[in-house]
This record gives structure tokens, C-alpha cells and sequence, in this order.
């Protein structure tokens, strides 16, 4: 499987409530529902010591407790042109989705060391239940 | 209880021209002109809609029961796009490019294009001149000038005999 | 006009409820109010037999009984940079919009060639009412 | 400080109900809450007498009366590889952020002259409460 992401649930412009909450790198659904959930991912590089880099993918996925493997919800997929020199990427990600009670969602991206991670305004991860 | 048999959904008749269906009267209603939109819906009993024109900076180009006008474009003034036809209540604003300039559209659509400047062709002969919608196309070199790597040079007027094939020939060798 | 695209209303993650319907091509409007409407394409490319792709297009648009054209309600133009060489480029839009009873919105793409219907989580449409 | 776009608020597709009013450029929250906050704004360029651009950045901003600076919500920053000839670039965001009454919402660009503000559909933004 693709690295997950681990995300940051109390401080500066996160929070949890309503009892969604957040736990071991996903956010656990407290009751069945239609959610709005939502992502973005700023990628960047190049990264030194490192190969160049010819795509980047986001993935919100789901686990749940009826089927023993992650389902892709939403998916990111982006081919990069930019030659050498630095380069910033951000893939947003946003749909509804049905979910039951206890599902966790996660966010997968194809190369942790790619993500930046530096500022909670890049790159973030919520859900809403409609 | 007996099960109740669902109403069959009543199929709304079509409505007749220059008239539209208003779910909320549940009858066909007169349209309003283009330039205007419907202020007011008919009420159920008479066709007592009412109409007000599209303000400034809005446009509806066709008879509608629409309740607000379109906004207008607006030309990309910093693309050097420029206005062919201001918008006005029936109709949406037209963007061309300025003078010295031709469209080179993004897509085959061309809803979205930027003004580059036509090629000067100089010392080249014009064989259709630059337009809204394509480059200008040079034809061969103009006289008293000859072709040189993939441009068009003036004859030379002394020293003559630095002059290449392609020179002399142009330019008549030994004048 | 642009193509149309064709979407699954039923199978996988693909639902529709609350009178919200999809027939021909289009969410048809139950009620009249304001809704969140949103749509991922992912475009890719180059396709064998095919002039090089400058750009790529979405956009959202609204077909209405009170006006006889359609209303484009939100687009997303991209151009590519990608040289030759295989390329993906997703196009997410979403906003508010206000609609009336019996509203179709539907999504148009500037080529359906380019578009990556293979898998749902990468391509997607959708509505909810606020 | 980013430059601040100006957004139109009435006509065609832009509406504000519900007390959510627009003044001097920015979203003025009527009531405290949890709000989905977006916009789109489509890049676009070269512009003539203008250095090559490298990178596009949207930011979506809150003031407010608690805290004399500016906090940013959401960043979308992307770099730019099309060489020369026209290029277009859309960049979304949308994300859920806590919100106060009072508080003003707005959307800086990295370069206000390459924002393609010709069409109301390319570049948007909006706020909902949940």
C-alpha cells in the first residue's frame, strides 16, 4: 500500500467534533452518513539523494470493518513537466461519500518525502456530514 | 387501508411557443423579451408576469422566463485583447485583438485566445496580410532584397562581389 | 457545444437519493435552493493517431426550461506542458450555486478522448443541497 | 501583503443570502461557526512587458477584530513549466475552517495581473455554513 498520511487534530486551524475524531492516521466516522470529504496535498521537490520525480498521487481511502481491504474513495494524479529546478504541486480532492459508522478514512500519497508538510494552509484533510 | 395508487406523476403537456413552464403556477407562462428577465412570475389564474430589463453589466439574448440576466464578459485587456462589441441587454460583449495582433486560440472553441503580434515580414513580400484570425504570410523577398538563411536581406549596394549565389542572382551580380 | 459526459448513477461509490436523479446525461434539480455542485475529471494522454493536446477543459453547466441555452457555471482550463510523453491531469471545480425545480447540470469536456473514465475514484461528479 | 482580488456580488452567478455579506473585498461572517470556505482562481499568462513568471499562489485570508494580522486558511501554490506561449492554470481550494461573527474573509494572488477575470465561471469564491 501507498505511505499514509499522519495529520495534525488540535492545534492552529485543526479540530475535531461533533465526535468525529481522529485516531492512528484517520479520521473515524461516529455515525452512518453521507460526508463531504475533502483533501488537498501540496507536493514539492526535487529532493536531493533522490531520482526524478515523474508523477505525484493523493488518495483518500477507506477502511471499514466489512471488507478487509482499503477502498479508494477519491484519487489524485498528476504527471509533472517541470525540469530540475523547484517545483510545488498541490492536488485537491473533494466529493460525497457514503459511509457507516466506524469507517476511517485516510489520505495515501505516492512519496511521503514528497509532501509538504511545513505549513497547515498547504495541505489538509477534513469531512463533514451532510 | 387499502394501499393508496400512487398519482401518476402528471406528465407536464408541452408548452406552446413563446411561452415556458413555471413550476410554481404549474402552467406555461408568456416569456419576457430577450434584454429583460422575469421580475414576477404569472400567478396561477392569469398571465400577469412581469418583466424588467437586464441592468447594466448583465445581458439575456433570448426571450426567457429566466429570474436574473447573465453577467457580461469581460476582454482581456492585459492578453491586448479588444472590444469588438460592448455588451449590451440582448447581447454578450464580443472581444477581438488590437491592432498588430492575431488571435492564436487555445482550443478549437477559440473561447479562450491571446493576441499575439503579427510577424513584420520585413524585407518579404505580404501574401495575405495579418487578420483577427491569422498571422500575416510572407511570400518570397521583395525586390532589391534576396533570401538568406531563412531571411530576406538587402541587396548589397557596394562590394558587390561578397555577394552569395542566391545574392547575386536576386540582385542582378555586377551592377 | 462541447461533449457530454456519461456518468454510473448506480454501481460502486456511485449513488443518488433525496429525489436528486440522473437521467440522460444530467442530475436532474428535485427542489428549488442553493447547492454545493462539484466534478473531478481526470484527463490523460497522448492518445496514439493524435495531434498534440494543447489544453484541457471542464466545465460545468447548467441546462434550465426558462432559457433555451445551456449556462456554463463553472470551468476549469488547463494547459499542458507535458512533452510527449504520457501525461494525467486532474480537474477538480466546485462552489455554490443557485438552482430552480427541474435544472439539469451536466459536465462537458473538451475532448472525451482525453478523459480517464477507467476508474470512479478519479473521475466523478456530484450535488448536494445546502 | 498579496494583493487582495475584488469580487463582483450581485450579478449573473454571484449571490450572497443568509446575512453573509461582501464589502470593501472580503466575506463578512454574520454568525459564529464551522463554514466550508473555497474559491477558484484561473491563472493565466505571459503578459508582454512581464518576466517569465515561475509560480502562481492563492491564498484564502481571515481578519478579525482578536488578532491584528492576517491568518491563512488555505494556500494553493503551483509552479509554472509552459514555456512561452500562453498558459492557463486553475487552482481550487476548499477546506472547512472555525470561523467567528465579524470575521473577514478574502483572497490574495501572487500577481493580480495574471488572474483571468474575463469570465465569472473560471474564478470564484464562497463560503457556506454547515
Amino acid at each position: 500500500h501507498l505511505p499514509i498520511l499522519q495529520w495534525e487534530d488540535k492545534r492552529g486551524l485543526a479540530f475535531t467534533k461533533n465526535n468525529l475524531s481522529y485516531s492512528s492516521n484517520a479520521l473515524v466516522i461516529p455515525v452512518s452518513g453521507d460526508y463531504y470529504v475533502y483533501a488537498q496535498v501540496t507536493f514539492r521537490g526535487p529532493i536531493e539523494s533522490y531520482s526524478k520525480t515523474n508523477s505525484v498521487t493523493e488518495i483518500i481511502t477507506k477502511v471499514t470493518d466489512s471488507y478487509p481491504e482499503p477502498t479508494q474513495l477519491l484519487t489524485g494524479t498528476k504527471t509533472l513537466s517541470e525540469k530540475g529546478n523547484s517545483w510545488f504541486q498541490p492536488i485537491y480532492l473533494g466529493a460525497v461519500v457514503s459511509l457507516e459508522v466506524g469507517d476511517k478514512l485516510m489520505v495515501n500519497v505516492s512519496d511521503i518525502k514528497l509532501v509538504d508538510y511545513t505549513k497547515e494552509h498547504k495541505t489538509f484533510f477534513g469531512a463533514f456530514l451532510l | 387501508q387499502l394501499p393508496t395508487r400512487p398519482r401518476r406523476n402528471a406528465t407536464r403537456p408541452p408548452c406552446p411557443a413563446g411561452t415556458n413552464w413555471m413550476e410554481g403556477a404549474r402552467r406555461c407562462c408568456a416569456q419576457c423579451p430577450a434584454g429583460t428577465f422575469l421580475l414576477r412570475p404569472c400567478s396561477n389564474h392569469s398571465n400577469d408576469r412581469v418583466c424588467a430589463p437586464c441592468p447594466a453589466g448583465t445581458f439575456l439574448a433570448q426571450p426567457n422566463t429566466h429570474r436574473k440576466c447573465q453577467a457580461c464578459y469581460e476582454c482581456d485587456r492585459q492578453a491586448f485583447q479588444s472590444v469588438l462589441s460592448n455588451c449590451s441587454a440582448t447581447s454578450n460583449v464580443a472581444c477581438g485583438c488590437e491592432p498588430g495582433r492575431f488571435r492564436s486560440c487555445l482550443d478549437e472553441r477559440c473561447s479562450d485566445f491571446s493576441c499575439q503580434q503579427c510577424q513584420p515580414c520585413t524585407g518579404w513580400l505580404i501574401q495575405r496580410p495579418c487578420s483577427e484570425a491569422q498571422d500575416t504570410l510572407c511570400g518570397s523577398c521583395k525586390p532589391d532584397f534576396y533570401a538568406e538563411g531563412g531571411e530576406c536581406r538587402p541587396c548589397p549596394t557596394s562590394a558587390p562581389e561578397t555577394c552569395s549565389k542566391e545574392c547575386q542572382r536576386a540582385c542582378g551580380g555586377g551592377r
